[in-house]
């Protein structure tokens, strides 16, 4: 059994947050969700203090082996989290991290502490892939401004903090670092790559928003390599993900450095693929081109 | 019932073409029998990827028909192949296996007034959006809603559906190039049906493309009529994971058409800009 | 006829640097290569102030809708291209672009000097995914480092200066800008995005050097949005790459902003792919999902 | 002759299987009659993306056998299926199409003394890399050039060709599982050999595995005889375009194997590690 930040899992396999809705996934296919849960834990949709109702339709784009959304992080804010959702989401049968945006060191804060004593949360990621409203740089690309804000944050729970990374730089690992010094518990990442399409009959932008975030096994060589150097330089676990839809995907993650991985995209091809991915990582793949990880993660 | 939980390979036992569509059957040994309205995520087991890394992610596609089958229930989709996953399907041979994700999404309601005096259900289909229409006429006909069936198709090569799926039944058509019915738009026919006399206690139930639906919301509201419409939006997931199916609502806001529809009140959705 | 820095060009579309080799070429196909030539424009491999071997194999890896490369800019140094190289580039009926890298100041203004005066040299071409010696900094990665070395390079030559800027950083448009500031013609976008994969076997790294670069289909998104942030920051023309395998994808980049476009990756599929690409620009492709781009770039 | 610039698509005619591995022909109405050593790039027309967005890239296989065809020249190949590209391969149908650019690299030179007494030519081969040896041996017949083929192979799953391309002639056998021939690896007789006589005379001609290429050059460098050995290496283009294919010369820096080989000279190259 993997442990990671003192939370025992059954599998080394999570969701990526964002790619999952298990409250949606209940309705749809009922309490068999529950019985045969696809992941060891479960991340939230990333929450901010205020409802957001998300960017104007079109919002995903289907790209070579890979796709381009732009959902804009719809939620109901931290409020109509605390209230509707998260009941919802301690009947899962698996530990539960919140993830959390914010604009500012103090909204950041407001969220952190909201959840900091709720049982029902295991541990917190920080999605800081957001421009702080006073230095108007993005948290996650500027090491100072994500070593202040884990500094902020620190104080304020006992709970693992896991900082989520941004691609979108030259050097993540100088990112992690920074998160380290400030008193992270973990990172994760790959986030996704920024990006955009064009309608090919419009010749316009195929979002509505200009542009989004690609994910998919077409990031998967970005993020292995990504993971690869925050590995090798930060002494915290980390969460690897980023276009993985098999075992052999999840060894190469693991290869990497990577202490669990979280399937995203490859969900939403098959609903299973938690379990799926979880499973394969113990065989050899019909294809030859097979793995058979050595997982001792505990 | 629920939807079995996560994807299952489906065999293909049948696919011939029909008016420039195709219809294809898949045999399902463990899904339930779907209702009228919902859809399925389907992609190819084999050469899925088809051009240039695409398609990726899994098609949503209506059930047409469905019946009791060998060992399961067998599903019957129309499909137009208008890009590489639909096309991907256009081509699939018996033998071949279909990762099948569904049934998904809500049904067409029954009209509340079934009376012997009432309009009952007026379906309003054009192009490939009659495929949902002919399940639903045959479930309104086995409960004696009556059914009046209009069906629009711009020419001869994109009228698919309509010998197979309507054999049985009396339907009016009308077609933008006049090679069958009444020439021109098939909401020509819905707005002199409705209005009649009875029109008041009528549901109108369509499915089509946007410009279509948009005119049957439009004459639906002028008339007080209600209606319920299938509506359509790009879909990576199908059951409410990635937030990409989003459609606009009257009050503001969005609902995820693959939860909250594909069937929607008119008068939940403010003007219908895509289908 | 589109025209580009005062070069007229018969179309849109050349190579990318690095990816097709005319001289190898013509031994492979003879003479039927120059009768017709792929590209509008030859954009040489880079070339560096000495000899280098390259990177040890393995080089390549096929990664979803893509490969990963670490071939290590082997080239014959500028003594050896001058010598031996250059003559036969000459006798291409299109105009010739030189490719120059170098880890500082001095190096580089030797590498243009070299080329400056050349008749047969139409403009040239700086890749700057390299470290300056003396600061350590990518210069690429530094709008500062770029600029500087722009000024210090454009007073060595009249010949167009091509940028060509690398990926692997938060905000491409503000090198750009640099560039654009130090004196830069043009530049060129997008360079391979720092990528890794792993053996499925001995799950050690699948390349010799570890690492390498990201191209292909796959990267075609992330090519189109740096392409879009730039184009609009800048008054200089692009040019646009990254998974260009077809006329419809060209398309996307011309409605991005690309005033050329280079084909790369996609020559080792289809060494004509140059060619192909330029054609199809005018034609809609029986996939419906097509474009007829109204291409007016003189 | 060049190689026609460019990739053109050429028509499948047969596919069977051959030992553990398949035989294809294709009907090239363009290209030159290859020479024993070359390759092509390959890619299927259709569904070349098997698994994941892979195969991408086209795949270098070896001519194994050609000969005149109705309209042009055929090709014989000879595969292994290892992964999406050779699979993909292996499933070819006739009819179907396949990208073809080629014939590339160089060819096997010959022996420089053809002489009656001189020991000629002895080809090695093992596993799928019997299939330049094939064409080798045709042609030296052709021209007089006295051959001995050693043919070395894992067990009866992995003999493919040796019916189909080797049927005509004698062969000297050797079969790690000892189903055919010697039990053990072919090296062993080919050194047997090499202690004969007219040994200084030969030239060894050698396409396998890494492990049997480096025994083989090993063998012919202690014994002074000259060798030919077909290589591999990862090759993206196949002509020169990517640098990808690198192979390490004996005094530092690299080669292509592609344009400078896939067939070296014994001495121009330093250890073989990979085949
Ligand atoms: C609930 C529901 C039910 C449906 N039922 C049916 C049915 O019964 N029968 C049927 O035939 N269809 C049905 N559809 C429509 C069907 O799902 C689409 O036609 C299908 O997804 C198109 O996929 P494609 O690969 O063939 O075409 P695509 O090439 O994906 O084209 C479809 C659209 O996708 C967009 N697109 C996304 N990415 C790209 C890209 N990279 N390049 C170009 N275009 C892109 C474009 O807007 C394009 O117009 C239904 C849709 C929904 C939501
Ligand atoms: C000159 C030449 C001639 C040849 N002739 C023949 C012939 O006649 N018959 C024949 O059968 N073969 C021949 N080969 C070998 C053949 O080209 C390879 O076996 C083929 O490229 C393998 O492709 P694949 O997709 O089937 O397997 P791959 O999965 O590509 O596996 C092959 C190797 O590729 C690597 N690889 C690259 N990317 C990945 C990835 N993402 N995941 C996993 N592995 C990866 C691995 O090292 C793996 O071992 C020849 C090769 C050369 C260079
Ligand atoms: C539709 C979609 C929505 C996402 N929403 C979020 C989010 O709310 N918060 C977040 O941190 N990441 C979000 N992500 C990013 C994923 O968590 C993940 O980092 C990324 O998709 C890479 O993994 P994958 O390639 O396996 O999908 C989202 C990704 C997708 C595709
Ligand atoms: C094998 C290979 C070698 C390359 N060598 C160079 C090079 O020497 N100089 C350079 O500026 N870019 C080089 N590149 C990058 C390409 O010029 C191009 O920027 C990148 O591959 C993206 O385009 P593509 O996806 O069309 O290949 C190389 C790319 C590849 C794949
Ligand atoms: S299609 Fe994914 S949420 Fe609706
Ligand atoms: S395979 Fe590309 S250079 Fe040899």
């Amino acid at each position: 059994m993997p442990e990671f930040c003192g939370i025992s899992l059954a599998h080394p396999v999570i969701n990526a947050s964002g790619t999952f809705d298990a409250i949606a996934a209940r309705r749809v296919y009922g309490d068999a969700l529950l019985a045969d849960f696809p992941f060891s834990a479960f991340v939230s949709k990333t929450i901010t203090p205020e409802p957001r109702a998300g960017n104007a339709p079109r919002r995903i784009w289907e790209t070579p082996a890979g796709m381009i959304n732009s959902i804009g992080l719809p939620n109901k804010g931290l409020e109509g989290f605390l209230a509707e959702d998260l009941p919802q989401l301690a009947e899962l049968p698996v530990p539960l991290i919140v993830s959390v945006m914010a604009t500012g060191r103090p909204e950041f804060a407001r969220l952190v502490e909201a959840v900091a004593d709720r049982e029902e949360v295991a541990a917190i990621e920080l999605n800081v892939s957001c421009p702080n409203v006073h230095s108007g740089l993005i948290v996650g690309e500027a090491p100072a401004e994500t070593e202040a804000l884990l500094e902020a944050l620190r104080p304020l729970t006992a709970k693992p903090l896991i900082v989520k990374l941004t691609p979108n730089v030259a050097d993540p690992a100088a990112v992690a670092v920074a998160a380290e010094s400030g008193g992270a518990d973990a990172v994760s990442l790959i986030n996704t790559l920024k990006a955009s399409a064009f309608d090919p009959l419009s010749r316009e932008p195929a979002l509505a928003a200009g542009h989004g975030g690609l994910s998919g096994p077409a990031v998967r060589p970005v993020a292995l390599q990504q993971l690869r150097s925050v590995a090798a330089a930060i002494g915290l676990p980390a969460i690897g993900m980023g276009g993985i839809g098999s075992g052999a995907d999840a060894a190469e993650f693991i290869a990497a450095g990577a202490a669990l991985v979280a399937v995203g995209t490859e969900s939403f091809r098959d609903p299973r693929a938690g379990s799926r991915v979880a499973a394969e990582l113990d065989f050899t793949s019909p294809q030859g081109a097979a793995v058979q990880p050595a997982l001792d993660l505990d | 019932m629920s939807a079995p939980f996560g994807r299952r390979l489906c065999e293909v036992s049948e696919n011939h073409s029909s008016g420039g569509y195709r219809v294809f059957s898949l045999l399902d040994r463990e899904g339930p029998t779907p209702l009228p309205g919902q859809f399925y995520m389907l992609a190819a087991e084999d050469h899925w990827e088809q051009l240039g890394g695409r398609p990726f992610l899994p098609r949503a596609i209506s059930v047409a028909e469905t019946g009791p089958a060998a060992a399961g229930v067998r599903l019957d989709f129309l499909i137009e192949g208008i890009g590489p996953g639909t096309g991907r399907l256009c081509e699939l041979a018996p033998g071949e296996s279909v990762w099948v994700n569904g049934p998904l999404g809500n049904a067409f309601r029954e009209p509340r007034e079934v009376s012997a005096g009432a309009a009952g259900a007026i379906l309003v289909g054009g192009g490939i959006g009659v495929a949902p229409l002919a399940l639903l006429r045959r479930r309104f006909g086995e409960r004696n809603v009556p059914v009046r069936v209009l069906l629009g198709f711009r020419d001869a090569e994109h009228s698919g559906g309509l010998d197979d799926l309507f054999a049985c039944c009396e339907v009016r058509l009308a077609s933008e190039d006049g090679h069958a019915g009444h020439q021109g738009y098939v909401t020509d026919l819905l707005a002199a049906m409705l209005t009649g006399d009875d029109a008041g206690s009528a549901v109108v139930y369509s499915c089509g493309p946007a410009a279509m639906l948009e005119a049957v919301r439009a004459l639906c509201a002028a008339h007080g009529v209600a209606c319920e419409l299938a509506l359509e939006s790009p879909m990576a997931c199908g059951y409410g994971a990635c937030f990409g199916c989003a459609v606009p609502k009257p009050e503001g806001g969005y609902l995820r058409l693959c939860v909250d529809g594909p069937v929607i009140a008119g008068d939940r959705v403010a003007e219908v800009t895509h289908a």
